[in-house]
């Protein structure tokens, strides 16, 4: 079948495709809004974009079991950086009283 | 009914990144967890479909939908708030990205050739087959997940341990 | 599977210092840590045992000249030689930060868990090639940094810092996993090399998503060298966190990432010639962009720790021009340059705790007139900014000369020109800092600040720094050892980069 | 002692480095001791030098002392621990040997504080001077050359003016951009004769394309037109005097300038003969330009330092003419003018900072009728400033002499004109030192309270008298008989010329009467019929 | 004997180092003692080397004591010659020297700074010597510079006055315009000969043909010659020389009128036989030197201060010299040079002792009806100014008439000129002598303490005015019956064999223009004494007739005042413009500051880029991640 089909029909494509558009997604929340934890989220974003294409491959590959255990360590780190991003969050807002990112930029040039 | 699928994760996404009010960007994001959920059972993977379930939408997003709630910072956030260069270059990367994406696909080969080849490739993703492979191959991988863990444990304790 | 003694001697660097975390973490528990002294003692000893005894392992595996490989491990010398490097560096922060966090009033367990753990992942991240090793090893050693950068409790700036650290260093990580996942995809394989291999019997090498998933790791690594247009986390993590730390950052960070690249790029992937041309041709071009904006941002800093952090990202910069070069005489003088910019950046750090400038106050104001009050340190002040600045006979000359030599070898004059015309105005910054030390007279206000603040004793900041200036002296005088018997034979035996 | 016998030349070398160190590890409470300890070893350093270099006999190719081993690669190329005296640099490295202890003593008290770490800043100077004198790897010479920056940054900015900062970095940078753009030529042709030996990169270069080898040329003349200063590249110059301690000032007029002249006559004219011929022009015409400019511009300053400065300038024109005009005559003529600035210009500097200890004021305008107060130290100066303006019988006029008749017979087309043009030079000279002599020291004495007259209550001392006289005896020694400081140098200058196939010396023939022999020998053989002379000795 | 005749100029030295050094403690006695006794060793020395030349076949004696300046194709001896102008000049210099040393303990008692006077006049006979014994080129060089160092000390004697410094520099400033002459000369010589061994050039020039038009010898003797007006203070560096009677009267009585100002000449007939080569520069050294002798006669008409008056007399006579060399006359140029050293040393010594008996009063119109105060001072006078007028039978008259005989065989015009300048010459001094010894006292109180000087000053007057009286019928020229002797006698030295003679004797009207020049000369000079001899009255009332031309001629035509306006303002301007505009504002502040600071604003904007959001930082992150991929999908 041809690209566009194998897209819209669910082929290999069809995953990349949105795993990209997703990681395109997480990007650009991180790029567009100032609420830390939706630009944490916009991060796990693209971790989750990753993981489908991962998955994806291990699909086409007859299910190699190797991508499926990276995607387990994946979901691991994605949850520690999870943790220490919100105690992070949490420790600038002990301070300044926001989440808002734009507004703890005290430090520049 | 992959179609639907991805039209969830990605309308999900797009409504996190859209969406002023900060508790529903959250819930637009729940939904995109459960799409890509959804996808990794079409990719006949039903493991990591359930754990995606449980370990984001269950751990993770709660975890931040709390934080959201306890910092009260759901506020409505003014998008033009931010500088419009910021914005429309970021506008700009993003739709450059999703047409590259597009494109990059479209003109791989090799890709093509592993998407033909993998279509009838036995498929079953069974514990059985991960476990051998996590404690057999990645022995090491696993013991250093759980450092990682650990460690992201004491950062967020010292971070955030109270009477220092 | 079971590991061959030779083969767990060979783990044991990595295992020692997790254990020792772990030790400390269980005595961080006590809850008066913080006041009891013979506790604090017992944790920073735990931790400089676990990097000694790292150290010793090591080195014994150097002796011995045994390159074990196990799980997706090359405890090759290359693994060693960065081994030695991050245990040198993780040995000089952890006396430095007994100083400073005592001048700062807080003592941590946790702080030396933390580092502890990174020095484990860094160790991890530069000897392999595996790329789920490689991702964990990263994050294992990023994840514990971005806490340490936001450690600083009583400071805002601190969360601040670190969570500008985290979120950057998040999306980087990202990419890079991203590149990686590309790469496996069309090769099926993690194992970098062997995916390189495969891709080129393959003939994939060209593939659109092979390049662009090389493009995506190569970005992981320049973003923890701080190259331009990936630096700006670093300043204000830098500003951000305690001195040691920042200087423990700015060398080990630095060096492991450009060991790894090593490791990956020019050796792994090597049979993908096509992405080894656009690497280069990239780093060249970042490399310009960071020595222009590294140094001259750092020109017109009044706080030393920013000054630092823009010209350690300037020195990226010249550390990129090795790649560009890309000769095997240009990565051994990559490698030598990182052991000398070990010891003359964390010098520099270590100076600003040896002087006792605590808190904010690291300006340049504030340094003023201390060259004379402490003659040894500012007799390494000198040694580490000349180097620095790559003034001859110290070291950070040599590793400047074989850079820019085999860049001149390899036809890149202009480029060439570019760094010695860089290092001119570096200097300019550098000498700024001697000016302080040595030309101004304190202010009267420094003067006051000096009178209420109690003296400050920095003994094992000050022994920190006598032994960086010794080994950049070293570097100096003893440049063919360390150049011929540490760097090249890491990189001749390491990765066989030289037949 | 076999040590030293193998390796006089690292002693020499680095013998002051050690001892320096040593002194700076002394606390400052044993500043004076230090000082004095300074003093003793630079003075023994000279009394060894002395006896070591003009002891031995030099070889046949005029190489008094050589060593050479192979030092590292380094990956690459091969750097040789080679250093060398020869007839050369054996008068600089006296010289620099000689001055150090003299400016040592001459400036005994005019530091308060830190005078150890002073001490010890002053000997690690001259371990880099004498370094890139005697070095004969351009590595090992590099190494020196940049070497010395640091210790004169550093006197310069401590112990100096109220603009040391200023003058300080402007010093360092100035000369460090010169020295990083000559290190890229340096590494360029090192890498195409695959080492630093001179030879080699001499084969090399000749090897290269004619545009390549005038750029290496331009990048190493301009490293060290910096140091020398050429007109346009002068400007450090002044501020550096100016607020640089009187030592400082005497070392860096009296030896680092020297390097940049050292180092065309050593490396830039041997290493690229035809881009030097090719380039001379340019260099003879800055050199004219910088012998007239810093002359019309000491002329016009107030601050007799500046103004000896500026004299410099003027001075070290004419050793770059002498070196442009690659002929025998006019190349020794800047070898000796580099020797007798090193000491007239040195000179003049002690006398100024002994002036500016008692007066604490250089302006000129602060001064008149100081003879009347200072006798002796008014004779010293007169006499220093006849020999800077080259009165016959002061060394200052047979350098000059030589430069100028060497560039009006040099083989070049613009060597008669701009001979001529030079020699207007020796009058602006006399020009700006008179008029300022006179200014300073004669006319009714200058009463007012704050004037720096007023302040001078005594006359030089048996000290200020001991550094003095040396000089002088030199000044004269060098005027008299000047065959002393240039008979080492006369078989390299020449032989490097020949080997060079410098253009021949142009000479005018001239119509021999009609009656006559055609072809009357242009050189002074007396023809035959020539009345006899009575030879009386 | 020979081997001691390298003391004849080292004797001066060592007194000269003597008196300087230890001078002040030794007291003056021991300073007269020694400053005297160097000199009368080296006229010893110097009479018994004459005699030893006299003796040769060839009149020449060479000595060779080492060499000097030796490197490539340039060997310069230190060396002597010895022969009939050396020999002679040699003898005046030592002669006429020690006269004006003696003279000088008389004059210079009272000074403070005796030992210093006495050092500086052993040291200017001593570099006198050299210039004249010099056996090359650049040990002639060596006196000449030394000459005139010694000019600038003895000028600013007087150092801590206002005006002595000045002229001290002026004289060796303008001396060193005309040094860049010789220096260039010598460069083209040694280019030319190879050689800068004056024996060795002269050989070489006797067998070159002459130069038909403007070649480079004639520019080498050009520029010596600028060199010769310098030093012998012609037109237009003659400037110097007026001012330089700032110095004590001795000092302007032994260098600036009879030694060193003729050291130009000299140096012109050292070098005859290559002068002779070169036609156009002997016109020029003619035209110079005729305009010179009416130029500063015509200024000294009506100066009032009397060492004014002989120091223009002066700069004339000089020009008569040079117009003399100029007509081919080397001799005759010579022996004027000779002469004039007798009468103008004279003239100078007792102008001195004049102004001694009155008091240090210099004003001509202050002084007056010393001759019966002052007897030895006043008919000594008398010798000299018949002889400077050219009195018939006196040296002044032999050697003045030779001259423009020879003028008037080159070009009439130029011996028109010198008559003009010998009437002016006649009228100026006999004003000076009628203004100052004869009429009534002007200054009463000064006049009562007038006294004659003491003898070690008046017997110098004699000894020179019997030279000036007597010394001419050395050269007696042919037209009187005389054989012209010294002309003979410098024959060789002048010639050096060349193998055409420096010139054939023409016919001409001989007596008849001795007749005219002479009656002229008496009759002016009459009219001059006439008009004065009751005091200034006529002057005044022709100051208020023409009272431009008075001023004009006062004033000195007004050249120092434009020198300063339109030469040194502008330099000094030049100097100031090149220093504060092109070394501060272009070299440092475009070609250095500026790059630092473009550098530091360049900084300033980048560091804008750190704006502190995230945002912006993942911005920039995202952008070099296009960057990369851009770069790796290309």
């Amino acid at each position: 079948m041809t690209g566009m089909d194998a897209i819209l029909h669910g082929g290999l494509q069809g995953y990349l495709v949105v795993a990209l558009l997703l990681f395109a997604l997480g990007l650009a929340t991180v790029l567009l809004r100032r609420t830390l934890l939706l630009q944490f989220m916009g991060v796990e974003l693209m971790l989750n974009a990753a993981n489908v294409a991962l998955l994806a491959f291990a699909r086409f590959r007859g299910g190699d079991a190797q991508a499926m255990v990276f995607y387990l360590f994946i979901i691991a780190v994605a949850a520690c950086e999870a943790a220490v991003g919100l105690a992070l969050v949490i420790g600038l807002y002990r301070h300044r009283d926001t989440t808002d990112s734009d507004r703890a930029a005290s430090l520049k040039q | 009914m992959f179609i639907t699928f991805a039209l969830i994760t990605l309308l999900g996404a797009l409504g996190m990144l859209l969406q002023k009010n900060v508790v529903v960007a959250g819930l637009c994001m729940v939904a995109a967890f459960f799409g890509v959920a959804g996808l990794f059972v079409l990719l006949a993977n039903p493991v990591a479909a359930a754990l995606q379930i449980i370990v984001y939408t269950g751990a993770i997003m709660v975890l931040v939908l709390f934080v959201i709630m306890m910092l009260n910072s759901h506020e409505e956030e003014k998008a033009q708030a931010s500088h419009p260069v910021q914005r429309w270059l970021s506008f700009a990367l993003l739709a450059a990205l999703a047409f590259g994406a597009v494109k990059l696909v479209l003109s791989s080969g090799g890709l093509k050739a592993l998407a033909v080849a993998g279509a009838e490739m036995p498929q079953a993703m069974t514990l059985q087959k991960v476990g051998t492979a996590l404690f057999a191959d990645h022995l090491l991988g696993f013991e250093v997940a759980g450092l990682v863990l650990l460690a992201a444990m004491v950062g967020a304790v010292a971070l955030t341990k109270r009477n220092l | 599977m079971s590991l061959t003694p030779s083969q767990w001697a060979a783990l044991l660097p990595l295992l020692v210092p997790a254990l020792g975390a772990c030790l400390v973490i269980l005595m961080s528990l006590d809850k008066d840590q913080a006041t009891t002294k013979w506790i604090r003692g017992a944790m920073y000893g735990t931790a400089l045992m676990a990097v000694a005894g790292s150290f010793w392992y090591l080195t014994d595996l150097w002796k011995t000249g045994a390159q074990p490989t196990f799980f997706q491990l090359h405890m090759d010398r290359l693994a060693q030689f960065t081994g030695i490097f991050v245990m040198v560096a993780a040995a000089l922060t952890i006396l430095q930060s007994w100083d400073h966090f005592h001048q700062e009033g807080w003592v941590k367990g946790e702080t030396l868990a933390l580092l502890l753990f990174s020095v484990t992942g860094m160790m991890l991240f530069a000897s392999t090639t595996h790329f789920v090793a490689l991702f964990l090893g990263l994050e294992l050693f990023s994840i514990p940094l971005y806490a340490l950068v936001g450690t600083v409790r009583a400071r805002s700036e601190s969360a601040e810092g670190g969570m500008k650290y985290f979120l950057t260093g998040a999306v980087a990580s990202s990419c890079f996993l991203m590149g990686g996942v590309l790469i496996y995809g069309l090769s099926g394989t993690l194992d970098l090399a062997a995916a390189a291999a495969t891709l080129r019997a393959q003939g994939l090498a060209l593939d659109p998503l092979v390049l662009v998933g090389a493009a995506l790791m190569l970005l992981g690594f320049l973003f923890k060298v701080s190259a331009v247009p990936f630096h700006q986390w670093t300043p204000d993590a830098y500003e951000a966190s305690p001195h040691p730390i920042a200087g423990f950052m700015s060398v080990a960070t630095k060096g492991v990432a450009f060991i790894a690249l090593l490791r990956i790029f020019p050796s792994s992937l090597g049979p993908l010639t096509a992405v080894g041309v656009k690497m280069q041709a990239v780093v060249a071009v970042l490399a310009v962009a960071t020595l222009v904006l590294g140094n001259l941002t750092a020109l017109v800093q009044s706080n030393v720790k920013r000054m630092l952090a823009y010209s350690s990202i300037s020195h990226a910069g010249y550390l990129m021009l090795g790649f560009v070069a890309g000769t095997p005489a240009a990565h051994t003088g990559v490698l030598f340059y990182l052991v000398i910019y070990l010891a003359m950046n964390l010098g520099a750090f270590g100076l600003l705790t040896a002087f006792g400038l605590v808190g904010e106050h690291t300006t340049f104001e504030d340094l003023r007139g201390l060259g004379w009050k402490r003659p040894a340190l500012g007799f390494s002040a000198a040694v580490f900014m000349l180097s620095l600045a790559g003034i001859p006979p110290m070291g950070g000359f040599y590793g400047k000369y074989m850079i820019f030599r085999e860049l001149v070898a390899t036809g890149h004059v202009s480029l060439a020109i570019l760094g010695v015309l860089a290092s001119l105005v570096s200097a300019y910054y550098y000498l700024r800092f001697l000016v302080a030390l040595f030309l101004q007279a304190p202010s009267a206000e420094a003067e006051r600040l000096a009178s209420d603040r109690p003296v400050v004793h920095a003994p094992l900041a000050g022994a920190t720094v006598l032994v960086s200036a010794a080994i950049v002296l070293a570097g100096g005088f003893l440049q063919y050892f360390l150049v011929e018997g540490f760097a090249k034979r890491a990189l001749v035996e390491g990765l066989g980069l030289i037949r | 002692m076999t040590w030293l016998n193998l390796h006089p030349l690292t002693f020499l070398v680095f013998a002051p480095t050690l001892l320096g160190f040593v002194l700076m590890a002394l606390p400052h409470k044993f500043g004076k001791l230090a000082r004095l300890l300074g003093f003793l070893g630079a003075l023994g350093i000279f009394i060894l030098s002395l006896a070591w270099l003009l002891g031995h006999t030099p070889a046949a190719g005029g190489t008094v002392m050589a060593e050479r081993a192979p030092w590292f690669t380094l990956v690459g190329l091969p750097v040789d621990y080679a250093l060398a005296v020869d007839g050369l640099n054996l008068w600089l490295v006296l010289l620099t040997t000689f001055l150090v202890p003299l400016t040592m003593l001459g400036t005994w008290n005019s530091l308060k504080d830190r005078i150890g770490t002073f001490a010890a800043l002053f000997l690690l100077l001259e371990t880099g001077m004498l370094g890139a004198l005697v070095a004969q790897d351009l590595f090992v010479f590099y190494l020196f050359w940049e070497a010395m920056l640091v210790p004169m940054y550093f006197m310069i900015g401590v112990w100096g003016g109220d603009e040391r900062r200023y003058a300080a970095n402007k010093f360092f940078l100035y000369t460090l951009s010169g020295s990083l753009l000559w290190l890229v030529a340096l590494l360029y042709l090192a890498n195409k004769a695959g080492g630093f030996n001179p030879a080699l990169m001499a084969q090399a270069a000749s090897a290269l394309p004619f545009g390549v080898q005038g750029w290496l040329f331009i990048a190493f003349a301009v490293a060290f037109a910096i140091k020398v200063p050429l007109f346009p590249l002068h400007t450090w110059l002044p501020d550096a005097h100016v607020q640089a301690p009187t030592a400082g000032s005497v070392i860096l007029a009296g030896v680092l300038l020297k390097l940049g002249g050292y180092g065309f006559i050593r490396f830039a004219i041997p290493m690229f003969p035809q881009a030097a011929m090719h380039y001379a022009k340019p260099i003879a015409l800055l050199s004219v330009i910088a012998i007239v400019y810093g002359a019309l511009v000491a002329m016009v300053q107030r601050d007799i330092k500046k103004l000896v400065a500026y004299s410099s300038v003027s001075h070290m024109g004419f050793v770059m003419l002498g070196l442009a005009s690659m002929t025998v005559i006019g190349t020794q003529g800047a070898m000796l003018q580099m020797l007798n600035h090193g000491i007239s210009t040195g000179a003049l500097f002690l006398l100024v900072g002994m002036l500016y200890d008692r007066a604490h004021t250089r302006m000129i305008a602060d001064f008149g009728g100081v003879a009347v107060k200072m006798p002796i130290f008014t004779t010293f100066f007169m006499i220093v400033t006849l020999s800077s303006i080259g009165l016959p019988l002061t060394n200052g006029f047979v350098g000059e002499f030589w430069i100028l008749n060497g560039t009006f017979l040099s083989g070049f087309s613009w060597g008669r004109l701009y001979a001529c043009l030079a020699t207007s030079g020796v009058l602006l000279g006399a020009v700006y030192m008179l008029w300022m002599f006179m200014r300073v020291f004669w006319g009714p004495e200058n009463k007012d309270e704050d004037s720096g007259t007023h302040h001078l209550h005594s006359d030089l001392n048996a000290r200020e008298i001991a550094v003095m006289l040396p000089l002088v005896v030199l000044i004269v020694w060098m005027g008299v008989h000047p065959k002393t400081f240039v008979a080492a140098s006369e078989v390299p200058v020449a032989a490097l010329l020949q080997e060079i196939k410098a253009p021949a010396p142009r000479v005018f023939v001239l119509k021999p009467a009609v009656h006559e022999a055609p072809g009357i020998p242009v050189s002074g053989s007396p023809a035959p019929e020539a009345p006899a002379a009575h030879e009386v000795h | 004997m020979n081997k001691y005749y390298w003391l004849i100029p080292i004797l001066p030295l060592l007194g000269a180092a003597f008196n300087g050094l230890l001078g002040k403690r030794a007291g003056k006695s021991v300073v007269t003692v020694a400053g005297l006794g160097v000199v009368l060793g080296s006229l010893v020395l110097a009479a018994s080397a004459f005699l030893a030349m006299k003796a040769l076949p060839d009149h020449r004696l060479v000595l060779n004591y080492g060499e000097w300046m030796v490197t490539g194709s340039m060997a310069v001896p230190f060396g002597m010659v010895i022969d009939p102008l050396s020999g002679t000049m040699m003898l005046v210099v030592t002669g006429v020297g020690f006269l004006i040393h003696l003279y000088s303990v008389g004059y210079m008692h009272a000074e403070e700074g005796y030992a210093r006077f006495f050092s500086y006049l052993n040291l200017f006979v001593f570099f006198m010597l050299t210039l004249v014994l010099g056996s090359s080129l650049p040990l002639m060089f060596v006196g000449w510079e030394g000459v005139g160092l010694c000019s600038y000390l003895l000028i600013g004697y007087y150092f801590e006055t206002d005006f002595a410094p000045q002229a001290g520099l002026k004289a060796f400033l303008f001396n060193r315009v005309g040094d860049l002459g010789v220096s260039i000369g010598m460069l083209v010589l040694f280019a030319s000969f190879g050689t800068l061994t004056i024996s060795d050039i002269l050989i070489q020039a006797g067998h070159l043909a002459p130069e038909a038009s403007f070649g480079i010898l004639t520019f080498a003797t050009l520029m010596l010659f600028v060199g010769a007006t310098g030093k012998s203070a012609q037109l237009p560096l003659y400037l110097w020389l007026p001012d330089a009677m700032a110095g004590p009267t001795p000092v302007s009585a032994l260098i600036h009128a009879a030694t060193m100002v003729t050291s130009g000449i000299y140096m012109i007939c050292r070098l005859a036989p290559v002068y002779t080569l070169t036609p156009i520069t002997m016109s020029v050294v003619a035209w110079v030197g005729a305009a010179t002798a009416l130029f500063a006669a015509t200024i000294g008409l009506f100066q009032r201060d009397i060492k004014k008056v002989l120091a223009y007399s002066t700069v004339s006579q000089l020009g008569y010299m040079f117009l003399g060399l100029g007509a081919a006359g080397f001799a005759a140029g010579f022996f004027h040079v000779f002469t004039h050293a007798w009468f103008k040393a004279l003239l100078f010594l007792g102008a001195g002792s004049a102004i001694h008996a009155m008091h240090h009063e210099q004003d001509l119109f202050k002084m007056g009806g010393l001759k019966t105060k002052t007897k030895i001072t006043f008919l000594t006078m008398v010798a000299g100014t018949v002889a400077i007028m050219g009195f018939p039978g006196t040296s002044g008259f032999f050697s003045k008439d030779e001259i423009l005989y020879l003028a008037y065989l080159k070009s009439p015009a130029l011996w028109l000129v010198g008559v003009i300048a010998a009437c002016c010459t006649s009228f100026y001094m006999w004003r000076l002598m009628a203004l100052a010894f004869w009429g009534e006292p002007r200054d009463h109180h000064a006049y009562e303490h007038a006294h004659e000087s003491p003898l070690s000053m008046t017997v110098p007057l004699m000894a020179l005015a019997v030279g000036s009286l007597l010394w001419g019928f050395w050269g007696v020229p042919e037209a009187f019956g005389g054989h012209f002797n010294i002309g003979e006698w410098l024959k060789p030295a002048l010639t050096y064999g060349q193998i055409h003679a420096a010139h054939g004797h023409h016919e001409g009207p001989a007596v008849l223009l001795a007749v005219i020049s002479t009656t002229l000369g008496l009759a002016f000079g009459f009219l001059g004494w006439s008009k004065y001899k009751d005091g200034p009255a006529w002057e005044l009332a022709f100051a208020a007739k023409f009272p431009f031309l008075h001023g004009l001629l006062l004033n000195k035509y007004y050249v120092d005042e434009g020198v300063e306006l339109y030469l040194l303002r502008p330099i000094r301007w030049f100097g100031n413009l090149l220093w504060k505009l092109f070394d501060v504002i272009i070299i440092d502040g475009v070609g250095v500051n500026l790059p630092g600071a473009l550098a530091r604003v360049f900084g300033d904007f980048t560091a804008l880029f750190q704006t502190g959001r995230v945002r912006n930082y993942a911005l920039s992150m995202a952008l070099g991640a296009a960057i990369l991929l851009f770069v790796f999908l290309k």
